[in-house]
């Protein structure tokens, strides 16, 4: 792919392009498909139940056939919501959570773009996403849709500042913002170890980021119904939930990349299984700690939330950054 | 019933658990055998006979709250006196249900004959001292939200004079509870309630401060758990209202119901008060006409009168001037008509 | 965090305990010998003494009588016998009243329908509900 | 509606010259957190409740006007469907009511199977309770594990009466059914059962910091203007009130059992929480007492007139609902029907503080303290 990059473009290789993105949307789509589906699942056994079970074989359709009924739903909009943002919105929450993954090595040879600012990049994109959810909340003319936009408004931006801030350190560390760099580094060790603070710190940033369990407030269905998207349906809302889910999976994604040694091996010795198969794994433990989450905690409250992100996680970030300049300040011989 | 009944202990309350059912059966199969003979008979007999037995079957119940008593309160007291006690009671019962077939409404105030007067007086002292016993036991049972310790002395006193004003009698009384024969204790008619002492203690608050005019009847309300009952006048509701509140003696600060009722001739608004302080009950009753009802508010007294008067007036068309926000709140605001009006038509009829 | 970590266990734990989910379409769900369900009416029982229609508290059994077919015998037989589901609540006070156990309940509970005509049940479909009939009445 | 709330104010004079505008919310009538068709008009101010005004009516069935057209024993059908979520209470206030009328006298079994069923139901009522407020404080499980336990009372309820909800238990004079064979050891299994789950649920919620922070210190008031508002029930005793009816004005045979009454005074919606999980614990101790010495033998139901016509005249009576104190007045002209009946239903009367309660919290509050003062629409509207 990168050698695809290095050429002049024309016809051939825009074609290739194109074909990738379409592969990579199949598997997103497989991958969101099925997150639905092991979220259902997982959720339903820890609650007791069976969770889906009666389309297709131990309930393997039944994303396919919620998607297929949501497609085929009419295309409903508001009275008096605003036409053009109404329509945009799902297209602007979406579209950057499927550009970051533009970045993202999966293995060593599975990547798209192997940018020299790839971290920088995920960051700048996935603010997009803010935007998309506030114009949705603002053009529904809904005011639980309005509320529910200004929350998550709030929130996403509040929640950046810590993600980035804890991330920090494992750039530090490397010393660079290459992702493919960031996992070579993790031969010896893992970052979660050394960057254990910023570890916590960015999966509970993520959470907020993903607006998941307990920072689900834009959503807050017991509050706020819906919150932003409680206007839409159909193919529309499809949009949204793909948006989040593919949001998850590149911050699974992210996860695996910066704290869990991405494709690496746990031991050297287990060398000889694929790499993919290693980040598969890491992966889906993310994803199924999301969902663990999920299936226990009440949701906080908005004002709780806030002070959550300013008082204590930033402060913290910014201690593990402290703290890893130190070390690595040390380790380089300053002191 | 005879106060010696409400403070057994356990085993002796089991007992008395027991006779009374027996007694209650026996008693409904006399009535039974009566309501055969007698269907048509004047409503008056029926409720006398019910609310024999309903006091009868009280017996339990009234017992109750004292098993939390102390050892020492239970005490030595009326254990030996128990037996000659069932035995007076079920005269006294008799007596009573005489009684009141006699005066269909004895227990409006003021009724009682002068012959009746000197029992009842007698049976009123004896009562308030076992009020008064009662009121102190159960106050340290504890569990009180509000200290009611003075408020406690003054109600004995209270109790305590009143049984001075019926000396004489209270005497004669005494020496048939000496004698403790069944024939004799049937002289004693109608056991007054032990609720009695306090209905005329409301009384007396009451007329005190606003004169008798203010209050049209009050009695035991025999078939509601024998709760005192107040029939106030209308037009000063309000203040005497604010005065159950925050009297101290009465302090009946806790609305349990409000609702209204339609007579058909006339309006009635029922509230039930209950004072956590004293641990009593009262029941008020404020009459209005039909044609042009209006009860005064007393939600700035219990706020907890707010919905309850919407829904009256929601369902009744009872008015309340001084509620600060009176509109329908169960049906919607262009429902036409009072439905719980005994007269009311359905203008859908289709539903 | 003590809390939730206790939270997070408890959950975990659940992952993989015995589920609770009936299969209910599938397999059939058994209902304890007193349960109220559809009415079950015999008509050969019926002595049309109307008690039914009377205690019902939503007026939901409509039904008439008529002479006995033998001039000997005294009485009537029932002609119709309506229930009205749309109302039923099954409370259980007609099967109470009847002195003859003419209406008994059943355990068959499935009363959905396409439409509301449906729902009104008449003496020869009450008559044929007679699977799982209610021993006690 | 009330004309006041329908004006919002904007307010332009703000120093740094920003417009901002009052904003009318409808919560409801369909809304996933009041509890069924409860409607709350709320005047915000960016998520600041600055007014709300409860509208409610939507499932008024007119119960009381019914009853005046039918006998007693078919109004107990239709308590049910007041508080369907501890429909024996209801059933038992108005058999209650009615006995107290007559003078009957109960069966000691039937007072047991009353006592029995009472219990188990507010169990099951406050299982709903805590499920369904962990659902408005947005964790999902709990909901699920109290429903489970909930089936299992349901299913005792199903043996014992042959409904789930609707249970059209007691009669006048007693009960309809005895208990089946065997119903008594599998409710023994049950309490036991219950206790240890109970253990489960602290385990699982009543630790949980994120919930603590949810619910400490929301929707307080003291105890002057808890009685002021004639608040009953947990609300009550949340405030430091030792008030139960059970204890205090007992009914039924309560009075036989050995069990506390729990108080907090916080006030709070933490404190409402922990006394009615407290409660639990109570009656499970009720339970365990009363199975215990459950009569084995006797009739259910007493001598009862087989037309049930009360004396003329007028009775209220009140028993401790799972929600508060339930009452119910009836006024009776010597018919077999009453002349007027009236229930005094705990859910509404305390809601009535809502609207005080609500002014000045948050969205995210005001679903925590609806939730807290645990209303069951049925018996609001009636």
């Amino acid at each position: 792919m990168n050698a695809l990059l290095q050429q002049a473009p024309s016809w051939g290789n825009t074609l290739w392009f194109i074909l990738a993105a379409v592969i990579l949307l199949a598997v997103l789509l497989g991958f969101v498909t099925y997150a639905i589906y092991f979220e259902r699942k997982v959720i339903g056994w820890m609650q007791l139940r069976i969770g889906p079970n009666r389309v297709g074989p131990l309930g393997l359709l039944q994303t396919v056939a919620d998607v297929t009924k949501l497609l085929l739903k009419e295309d409903t909009r508001p009275k008096h919501a605003d036409k053009a943002l109404f329509t945009l919105a799902p297209i602007l929450a979406y579209a950057p959570a499927f550009a970051v993954l533009a970045v993202m090595p999966f293995t060593e040879s599975i990547q798209f773009a192997d940018l020299g600012i790839g971290l920088l990049y995920y960051i700048a994109l996935s603010g997009i996403t803010v935007l998309g959810v506030i114009t949705a909340g603002w053009a529904s003319n809904n005011k639980y849709s309005l509320i529910g936009g200004l929350r998550s408004a709030a929130q996403m931006i509040s929640y950046e500042v810590p993600l980035v801030m804890s991330v920090v350190g494992v750039v530090l560390l490397t010393g660079s913002m290459n992702l493919r760099e960031i996992v070579e580094a993790q031969r010896d060790v893992w970052n979660i170890v050394p960057q254990f603070i910023g570890f916590a710190v960015f999966i509970i940033a993520a959470q907020a980021e993903l607006n998941r369990t307990p920072f689900d407030l834009p959503e807050a269905e017991s509050e706020l119904v819906a919150g932003y998207h409680v206007e839409y349906s159909g193919f529309r809302f499809a949009m949204f939930m793909l948006a989040e889910y593919v949001y998850m999976f590149g911050m699974g994604t992210l996860i695996t990349i910066l704290f869990l040694g991405g494709w690496l091996p746990i031991h050297p010795a287990l060398g000889f299984i694929p790499g993919i198969v290693w980040f598969v794994l890491k992966f889906s433990l993310y994803i199924f700690l999301q969902f663990w989450i999920r299936a226990t905690m009440p949701r906080l409250r908005v004002d709780q939330l806030m002070s959550f992100a300013w008082k204590v996680l930033l402060p913290i970030a910014l201690f593990n950054i402290l703290l890893t300049a130190v070390v690595v300040s040390y380790q380089n011989g300053m002191f | 019933m005879s106060e010696e009944k409400r403070r057994p202990t356990p085993e002796e309350k089991a007992q008395a658990a027991a006779e009374a059912r027996a007694k209650a059966e026996a008693l409904r199969k006399l009535r039974e055998q009566e309501e055969q003979g007698a269907e048509a008979a004047p409503p008056a007999q029926e409720e006398a006979q019910a609310q024999a037995a309903d006091s009868q079957e009280e017996v339990a119940p009234v017992a109750k709250p004292v098993s939390e008593m102390t050892p020492e309160e239970k005490a030595a007291a009326k254990k030996a006196a128990a037996a000659e006690a069932i035995a007076k009671a079920k005269a006294a019962k008799e007596a009573k249900e005489s009684a009141q077939q006699g005066d269909g409404a004895s227990s409006a105030e003021g009724a009682d004959a002068e012959a009746k007067a000197k029992a009842a007086a007698a049976a009123k002292a004896k009562a308030a001292a076992a009020a008064a016993a009662k009121a102190k036991a159960e106050r340290e049972a504890g569990g009180s939200p509000a200290d009611g310790g003075d408020d406690d002395a003054k109600a004995k006193a209270a109790a305590a004079a009143k049984a001075k004003a019926a000396a004489a009698a209270a005497a004669k009384a005494k020496a048939a509870q000496a004698t403790g024969d069944g024939a004799e204790a049937a002289e004693t008619p109608k056991a007054p309630s032990k609720n009695q002492p306090y209905l005329d203690k409301y009384v007396l608050r009451i007329t005190e401060k606003f004169g008798k005019e203010v209050l049209e009847a009050s009695y035991i309300n025999e078939l509601a758990k024998e709760v005192p009952t107040l029939v106030i006048q209308n037009e000063r509701w309000h203040e005497i209202a604010q005065f159950l509140k925050e009297d101290g003696q009465l302090a009946f600060e806790y609305l349990s119901d409000l609702h209204g009722v339609d007579y058909e001739d006339r309006m009635e608004v029922y509230y039930h008060l209950y004072s956590y302080k004293n641990r009593q009950s009262l029941a008020v009753k404020v009459k209005t006409s039909r044609e042009q009802s209006s009860v005064p508010s007393v939600m700035d007294v219990w706020n907890g009168a707010n919905w309850n008067e919407r829904e009256t007036f929601d369902l009744l068309g009872i008015h309340f001037p001084g509620h600060k926000d009176l509109r329908r709140i169960l049906l919607p605001d262009d429902w036409v008509g009072y439905p719980l009006r005994k007269d009311y038509v359905q203008y859908d009829e289709e539903v | 965090m003590l809390g939730l970590a206790k939270g997070l266990g408890y959950t975990f734990k659940k992952l993989t305990e015995k589920k609770v989910t009936h299969f209910y379409p599938d397999v059939p769900f058994p209902m304890p010998p007193r349960f109220r369900g559809i009415q079950h009416f015999s008509p050969e029982k019926c002595i049309v003494c109307n008690q039914c229609a009377r205690i019902c508290p939503t007026e939901c059994i409509q039904l008439t009588g008529k002479p006995h077919p033998d001039p000997d015998k005294k009485g009537k037989i029932i002609d119709t016998y309506d229930i009205n589901f749309e109302l039923c609540i099954l409370c259980d006070l007609c099967t109470e009243v009847c002195p003859t156990e003419a209406i008994v309940m059943t355990n068959n509970f499935e009363l959905a329908a396409y439409s509301r005509d449906e729902l009104y049940k008449n003496l020869k479909w009450l008559d044929d509900n007679n699977t799982n009939v209610r021993e006690e009445n | 509606m009330n004309q006041n709330i329908l004006t919002t104010s904007v307010d332009t004079s703000s120093e740094n010259g920003i417009r901002t505008e009052e904003m009318l919310l409808n919560v409801g009538p369909q809304h996933p957190s009041t509890h069924g068709v409860f409607r709350l008009v709320v005047k915000i101010d960016g998520e600041t409740i600055k007014e709300a005004i409860p509208v409610m009516g939507y499932l008024h069935r007119g119960t009381e006007k019914l009853a005046e057209n039918l006998n007693y024993t078919q109004i107990i059908p239709y308590t049910d469907r007041m508080d369907y979520v501890s429909a024996m209470t209801n059933n038992y206030v108005l058999c209650h009511a009615v006995e107290t009328m007559m003078g009957l006298e109960i069966p000691e079994r039937a007072q047991f199977l009353r006592l029995i069923a009472m219990e188990l139901n507010r169990v099951a009522s406050h299982l709903v309770w805590w499920g369904t407020y962990l659902l408005d404080i947005g964790a999902m499980g709990p909901f699920l594990y109290a429903f489970r336990d909930r089936e299992m009372i349901l299913d005792l309820f199903n043996e014992l009466c042959g409904a789930r909800m609707t249970f059209n238990y007691m009669r006048i004079g007693g009960v309809k059914w005895d208990a089946p064979p065997g119903w008594v050891d599998k409710a023994k299994e049950f309490v036991q059962y219950m206790k240890k789950e109970l253990n489960n649920y602290h385990q699982l919620v009543s630790g949980n910091e994120i919930f603590i922070s949810r619910i400490k210190g929301i929707g307080k008031f003291d105890t002057s203007t808890a009685l002021d508002y004639s608040l009953s029930g947990v609300m009550l005793r949340a405030t430091g009130v030792k008030w139960d009816l059970r204890k205090d004005e007992p009914y039924c045979i309560y009075d036989r059992f050995d069990f506390d009454v729990p108080t907090a005074t916080e006030g709070d919606c933490m404190a409402r929480y922990q006394v009615r999980m407290a409660e639990i614990e109570q009656s499970l101790r009720i339970l365990e007492q009363a199975l215990e010495q459950f009569p084995s033998e006797g009739e259910v139901i007493g001598k009862v007139p087989r037309v049930i016509r009360p004396p003329a005249g007028e009775t209220y009576v009140r028993i401790e609902s799972p929600r508060g104190e339930i009452g119910c007045y009836i006024a009776s002209q010597g018919k077999d029907k009453p002349w007027r009946l009236k229930f005094r239903r705990p859910s509404f009367t305390n809601l009535q503080i809502l609207p005080t309660l609500l002014q000045g919290e948050s969205l995210a509050n005001m679903i925590v303290i609806l939730g807290s003062i645990d209303i069951v629409l049925g018996e609001v509207d009636c």
